[in-house]
């Protein structure tokens, strides 16, 4: 971006309004008494300029106190100009229009560490000698500002201590684990039933579908799944029971086979894996869907894992489970999707569960910690909640700032 | 090397991404942005996997019978010929010759054996898939294979998108069939489940407003099934919400330790 | 599994129909009305029919994906960026991000295949990254913040509105219950098990809203599938 | 679809609460057939939400610069096609410009669609709209698809031609008149997200809303409604279109009658039917003495 004249950029939440329709708009169709005379309305002042806080640079913040002559008759200021110059002395060029009762704009085409000089025009209509004209009256000239970028951004110094905070107590917990602490965690039904569940297939002799949802590696809920995969195909393998994988993106089906792998050979079967058992089927959402409704009719699987993120599948899946008898756990992170897994299948988990199920079932201290930790951040966010909310209906003190993240 | 490489570079891309938010400074202030293309450009190598991977169980399930390749070059000129060149062929011969095709291959599925079924799910699954690469890439303009007009566009607009959009519409009897059997007053959770379904969907139609005539403006069941929505409701997906983010900071912060690592194999 | 004479007469007359159809309507519409029917074949049972549109579906999706990804992501941003870009860190990150494509597909040579984790392990750590501090700020933080605020509300005029301030009390206590829920390092017991129980009942009437406000969701679908058949194909509805 | 019934004598509430699924479907199938032959009309009542998005809107003065996103696809344009014509049918009656682009592949290509139903003709680079001659690259902007979801957004943040260096059909942005004065968020004027999942409008509200501050209003399906609400709450949406409800409320707000509002009678058989079946289970599992082997689950 060059800090030349066509720069035409953004004022923030005000309309750019062309000095040509002002014209147009203001031009009367019926005699207008005249005016009083006057040399025209007085013009902006106090024109300041800084540089536009906790952003990458090129953008100056320019603020000035409005002309008292604001209104909206003939000769008061209908509008402001703003013009920008490398130097005192001009050439000044526009930089952006706005209607009055704007007193500041944020100038994001400039160059860092240049110096920028800024001056207002207040813009009014005047019946002058020669008919209707426009009149600029030009403010004072700012003093010299440069843009820069920063290194630290100030509107998110709550979010930084949030991190700290959080992260502070899952490691304090995962910790105290390690050296063995015993630490208690309550019973997630879903999580109890999964040995129940593999084990049901190996009786039946079928086979156990995992599907580790529709997403790719670049969410949090897909590599929640296929830790959950992990666990699962750890059963499957100490119990003989025959795993099959469908995955939707190609990248879940490399960390997948991976993980799988992994999780026979420290079950000490090797021999019992081969790559086949996690297969991509299709990168289309039904398509996906209608392949795994095939295989479920077909093949009837005794059990199936829906773990990750899920979408409008979900029911169409669970559903056609549901018919051919089979045990179903599913875990998702999808609150709208969550209704139709409670419905249509045996255990569901909600939300933060799907993402405690791998730590739950690994029942590695380490991992266990992690979990206690979490329980610390929901006990900050419920004691800010309710001390907040009470403050607040009391009218004592509006904490709700306290987490803006800019 | 293979173990303690990934685990490192897991660590230290997840601290970089976890910093940037707090620095408006480049290189950091564009992070976001390079790893989205970085993301798109690994998906779309990996995406050959996937296919390789399609086509090769497709291929195992169809065996070695010589019968097998003739047939389908036969049929994959065939369907070529009809479905990619809307223009040319219009009207009643080809798709009779299409249904014949998939006549043969339905009869075909009936009378052979056990492996049968595989064989005809394979069969066409590779034709279809083999056949949306030609056009695709061989008589689609390129780049611009999307644009109206093209038979990549065709193939889209006459069979994906109505296959697609009839899979979704399926749901319509799956709510049905699943809210029978799922929406019964077993227990107190299974009734408040219940109860704020019946009066939602009540409330979201006219006819819920024309049972509660009698009521007030404003106390009709539309305005109930409002005010479940944005209080009751709310407050559940909050309380969700608010679990989500803390089940993601821990896995993340699992991930990112090295805590969590399955997902990058062993030794 | 023999061929039956009843499965050849009803194929032959389902050709017959179709094949009346495209002389009418099309062909374009009447294929596409032929992978609509085979879809919804499945709710009956598992068929043939339905067996084949499966096939078709699964192969043509795929293959869909292959080329778009093909044009819109590799060539698209990798080749064109490598083409035309000059030389310099933008350049050096996209040469970075061929490499770990590159890596990706090492996975079809068994020997090496091992260094695909590389690039995966780019990936999950961008990922956990991104994420923990997203939900973070967006879930956490800002729910934080709106669930802050005075139970009261008032109406226009001034006067309390009970609708607003019951609402308000019941996101207030929903909010804490089910967040009491999902502790997980203390048994639900006493006054803690009976505010887990609250918040169950609070996620119980979410879903059932949730559910009840999707019904009319799925039933569009299937409007839009059946104003097609009749509409588009049949054009027995204007 | 067998269920497990109790040893013993088996009555007409156990037959009716283990029903053969497929009568249920075709229940359905007929219920929303049927009203598609008839022709009856019924009130609509306005939501809240959708007051509130129309009221958002109408405050925007004419020539305002709207960016709509289209993140949908054929599968979820039931819903959605119905909201994008009425939405661009008022965008042209109040002289909005549309910047139209898309995180879904199909997205832009719906949006065309659209555009189609709502021209009368294929509109090409220009059309005549009551009167008015609308022009590509100055009344509308078509710029495409773009892989990277919520990505995209963010790189939107700094700079939109960085994002979308070229429109739907590879014409450089920098040659489009409308797109000459818009960089980035601050320089559109409202941003109306038609979403089917994700990415959707909970990464519009992430990013372009909380982020850069954007006004935002949003159509959503049915589906993901509800999860969008708690945003609508804390005010970080201006309004929502849920569902073919929410069509139906918004071409009533701006006076036009579209295909949601005539597919909603489809939509009260279908309700009706389904309703009538929760009813009959929970009747056949009281009369029939609740033996049905089902546990609850949660």
């Amino acid at each position: 971006m060059s800090p030349d004249t066509s720069s035409n950029l953004a004022p923030i939440g005000s309309a750019i309004i062309n000095p040509d329709t002002l014209l147009e708009l203001s031009t009367p169709s019926v005699v207008v008494p005249t005016p009083q005379f006057r040399l025209g309305p007085s013009p902006a002042t106090d024109v300041t300029a800084e540089d536009a806080p906790n952003d990458v640079g090129g953008a100056i913040v320019v603020n000035w106190k409005p002309s008292p002559d604001e209104g909206a008759g003939l000769g008061s200021v209908t509008a402001y100009t703003l013009l920008r110059s490398t130097s005192l002395s001009g050439p000044f060029d526009t930089v952006g229009t706005m209607t009055s009762g704007m007193t500041s704009f944020i100038d994001g085409g400039v160059l860092d560490g240049v110096d920028y000089y800024y001056i207002v025009d207040a813009i009014s209509i005047v019946n002058g000698v020669a008919g209707f004209m426009t009149l600029s009256v030009r403010s004072e000239p700012s003093v010299a500002v440069q843009s820069h970028a920063q290194w630290f951004h100030k509107g998110r110094i709550n979010a930084l201590i949030a991190v700290i905070i959080l992260s502070g107590s899952i490691l304090y917990f995962i910790t105290q684990a390690k050296s063995g602490r015993e630490l208690f965690i309550r019973k997630i039904a879903g999580l109890e039933a999964v040995d129940e569940a593999v084990g049901r297939a190996t009786e039946m002799g079928r086979e156990i579908f995992f599907v580790p949802g529709i997403e790719d590696m670049n969410n949090v809920q897909t590599i929640a799944g296929v830790t959950i995969l992990g666990r699962v195909a750890k059963m499957a393998a100490t119990y003989d029971a025959k795993l099959d994988v469908p995955v939707r993106r190609s990248l879940v089906m490399v960390a997948g086979r991976e993980t799988v792998k992994e999780a026979y050979l420290d079950a000490g079967r090797p021999d019992a894996y081969h790559d086949d058992m996690v297969h991509y089927l299709t990168d289309d959402q039904f398509g996906y869907a209608a392949g795994v409704d095939g295989m479920v009719v077909r093949r009837k699987p005794a059990t199936i894992f829906y773990m990750g993120a899920f979408y409008a599948e979900s029911l169409i899946l669970a559903e056609t489970g549901n018919s051919i008898g089979a045990i179903q756990i599913a875990g998702t992170a999808q609150p709208a999707q969550l209704p139709f897994f409670v419905a249509a299948c045996d255990y569901t988990l909600i939300g933060e569960e799907l993402f405690a199920a791998s730590a739950y079932l690994s029942k590695e201290p380490r991992q266990l910690g992690s979990l206690k930790g979490q329980d610390v951040g929901k006990f900050f966010i419920l004691a800010f909640a309710i001390i907040g909310i009470l403050l607040a209906t009391f009218n004592l003190l509006d904490m709700s700032h306290w987490f803006t993240v800019n | 090397m293979k173990r303690e490489v990934p685990l490192i570079l897991t660590g230290v891309v997840g601290v970089v991404f976890i910093i940037q938010f707090f620095i408006p400074h480049e290189p950091f202030h564009s992070l976001a942005d390079v790893f989205s293309d970085w993301f798109s450009i690994i998906e779309s190598c990996a995406i050959w996997l996937g296919a390789f991977n399609l086509i090769k169980l497709s291929m195992d399930r169809l065996g070695r019978r010589i019968l097998i390749p003739t047939v389908g070059v036969v049929s994959l000129a065939l369907l070529y010929g009809i479905i990619a060149a809307p223009g040319f062929l219009q009207g009643q011969l080809p798709l009779i010759l299409f249904l014949m095709a998939f006549l043969l291959l339905a009869a075909g599925q009936y009378s052979r054996s056990k492996m049968s079924d595989e064989w005809f799910l394979s069969f066409s699954t590779i034709v279809s898939f083999v056949l949306i690469l030609i056009v695709g890439f061989g008589f689609s303009a390129g780049r611009r294979f999307l644009e109206p007009g093209t038979s990549f566009d065709y193939l889209y607009v006459n069979v994906y998108s109505p296959l697609s959009s009839t899979m979704f519409a399926m749901l319509a009897f799956f709510v049905a069939s699943a809210s029978y059997r799922a929406f019964r007053a077993r227990n107190r959770e299974a009734t408040l489940l219940l109860l704020a379904a019946f009066f939602v969907m009540l409330g979201r139609v006219p006819l819920g407003d024309l049972m509660s005539s009698f009521m007030p403006e404003g106390a009709r069941l539309s305005n109930f099934a409002d005010w479940i929505m944005n209080f009751p409701n709310a407050a559940g997906q909050r309380a969700i919400m608010i679990g989500i983010a803390l089940g993601i900071v821990s896995t993340s912060l699992r991930v990112i330790l090295g805590i969590e690592r399955s997902h990058l194999g062993g030794d | 599994m023999k061929l039956r004479a009843s499965s050849i007469i009803l194929l032959l007359v389902s050709a017959g129909l179709f094949a009346l159809s495209a002389n009418s309507f099309g062909f374009a519409m009447t294929l596409a009305a032929f992978f609509t029917l085979g879809i919804f074949s499945f709710l009956y049972t598992d068929n043939p029919y339905y067996k084949f549109c499966e096939a078709v579906f699964v192969g043509i999706s795929a293959g869909y994906w292959f080329v778009s990804l093909y044009y819109q992501n590799l060539l698209a941003k990798l080749i064109d960026t490598l083409m035309d870009s000059p030389f310099g860190w933008n350049y050096i990150a996209y040469v970075f991000a061929g490499v770990l494509g590159v890596m990706m597909l090492l996975r079809l040579a068994p020997k090496i295949g091992w260094i695909s984790r590389w690039a995966l392990a780019v990936i999950v750590g961008a990922t956990a990254g991104l994420w923990f501090i997203t939900y973070l700020q967006s879930n956490a933080m800002h729910q934080l913040e709106d669930t802050i605020k005075p139970l009261q509300a008032y109406a226009a005029d001034g006067s309390l509105s009970w609708y607003q301030t019951i609402g308000n009390i019941t996101v207030a206590i929903g909010t804490v219950t089910g967040v009491i829920y999902f502790f997980f390092s203390k048994e639900h017991k006493g006054a803690f098990g009976t505010a887990a129980r609250v918040g169950i009942w609070f996620l119980m009437i979410t879903f059932g809203a949730s559910f009840g406000y999707t019904v009319m969701s799925r039933m569009s679908l299937l409007i839009g599938r059946l104003d097609f058949l009749y509409g588009s194909w049949l054009r027995l509805i204007n | 679809m067998q269920m497990n019934q109790a040893p013993g004598k088996i009555n007409f509430w156990d037959r009716l609460i283990a029903i053969d699924r497929r009568v249920i479907f075709l229940a359905v199938g007929l219920a929303v057939s049927l009203p598609l032959f008839l022709n009856i009309s019924q009130k609509i009542y306005i939501s809240p939400e959708a007051r509130d998005l129309y009221d958002a809107l109408e405050a925007l003065p004419a020539g305002s610069k709207v960016l709509i996103p289209c993140d949908y696809d054929p599968p979820s344009a039931p819903e959605l096609q119905p909201m994008a014509v009425a939405f661009m049918r008022y965008c042209l009656r109040r002289d909005f410009k549309m910047i139209i682009m898309g995180l879904w592949p199909q997205g832009p290509q719906q949006a065309n669609l659209a555009l189609e139903t709502v021209a009368g003709t294929t509109p090409g680079t220009e059309f005549t709209y009551e009167g008015r001659t609308l022009r590509y690259g100055v009344d509308w902007v078509n710029l495409g698809f773009q892989e990277g979801r919520e990505f995209v957004i963010a790189r939107m943040g700094s700079s939109f031609a960085a994002a979308f260096p070229r429109d739907y059909s590879g014409t450089p942005v920098g040659e489009l008149p409308l797109m000459r004065g818009v960089s980035n968020f601050n320089n559109v004027d409202f941003v109306f997200n038609l979403s089917a999942g994700y990415p959707g409008t909970i990464e519009w509200v992430q990013l372009a809303g909380d982020r850069f501050h954007a006004a935002l209003g949003a159509a959503n399906t049915a589906v993901q409604a509800p999860m969008v609400y708690p945003y609508y709450r804390a005010g970080q949406l201006s309004g929502i279109l849920g569902g073919m409800k929410g069509a139906a409320e918004f071409e009533a707000l701006v006076g036009a009658t579209g295909k949601g509002t005539k597919a909603m009678l489809s939509q009260s058989f279908a309700h009706a039917i389904t309703i009538l079946f929760i009813i009959m289970g929970n009747i056949a599992f009281f009369v029939g003495g609740r033996r049905s082997r089902l546990a609850t689950k949660g």
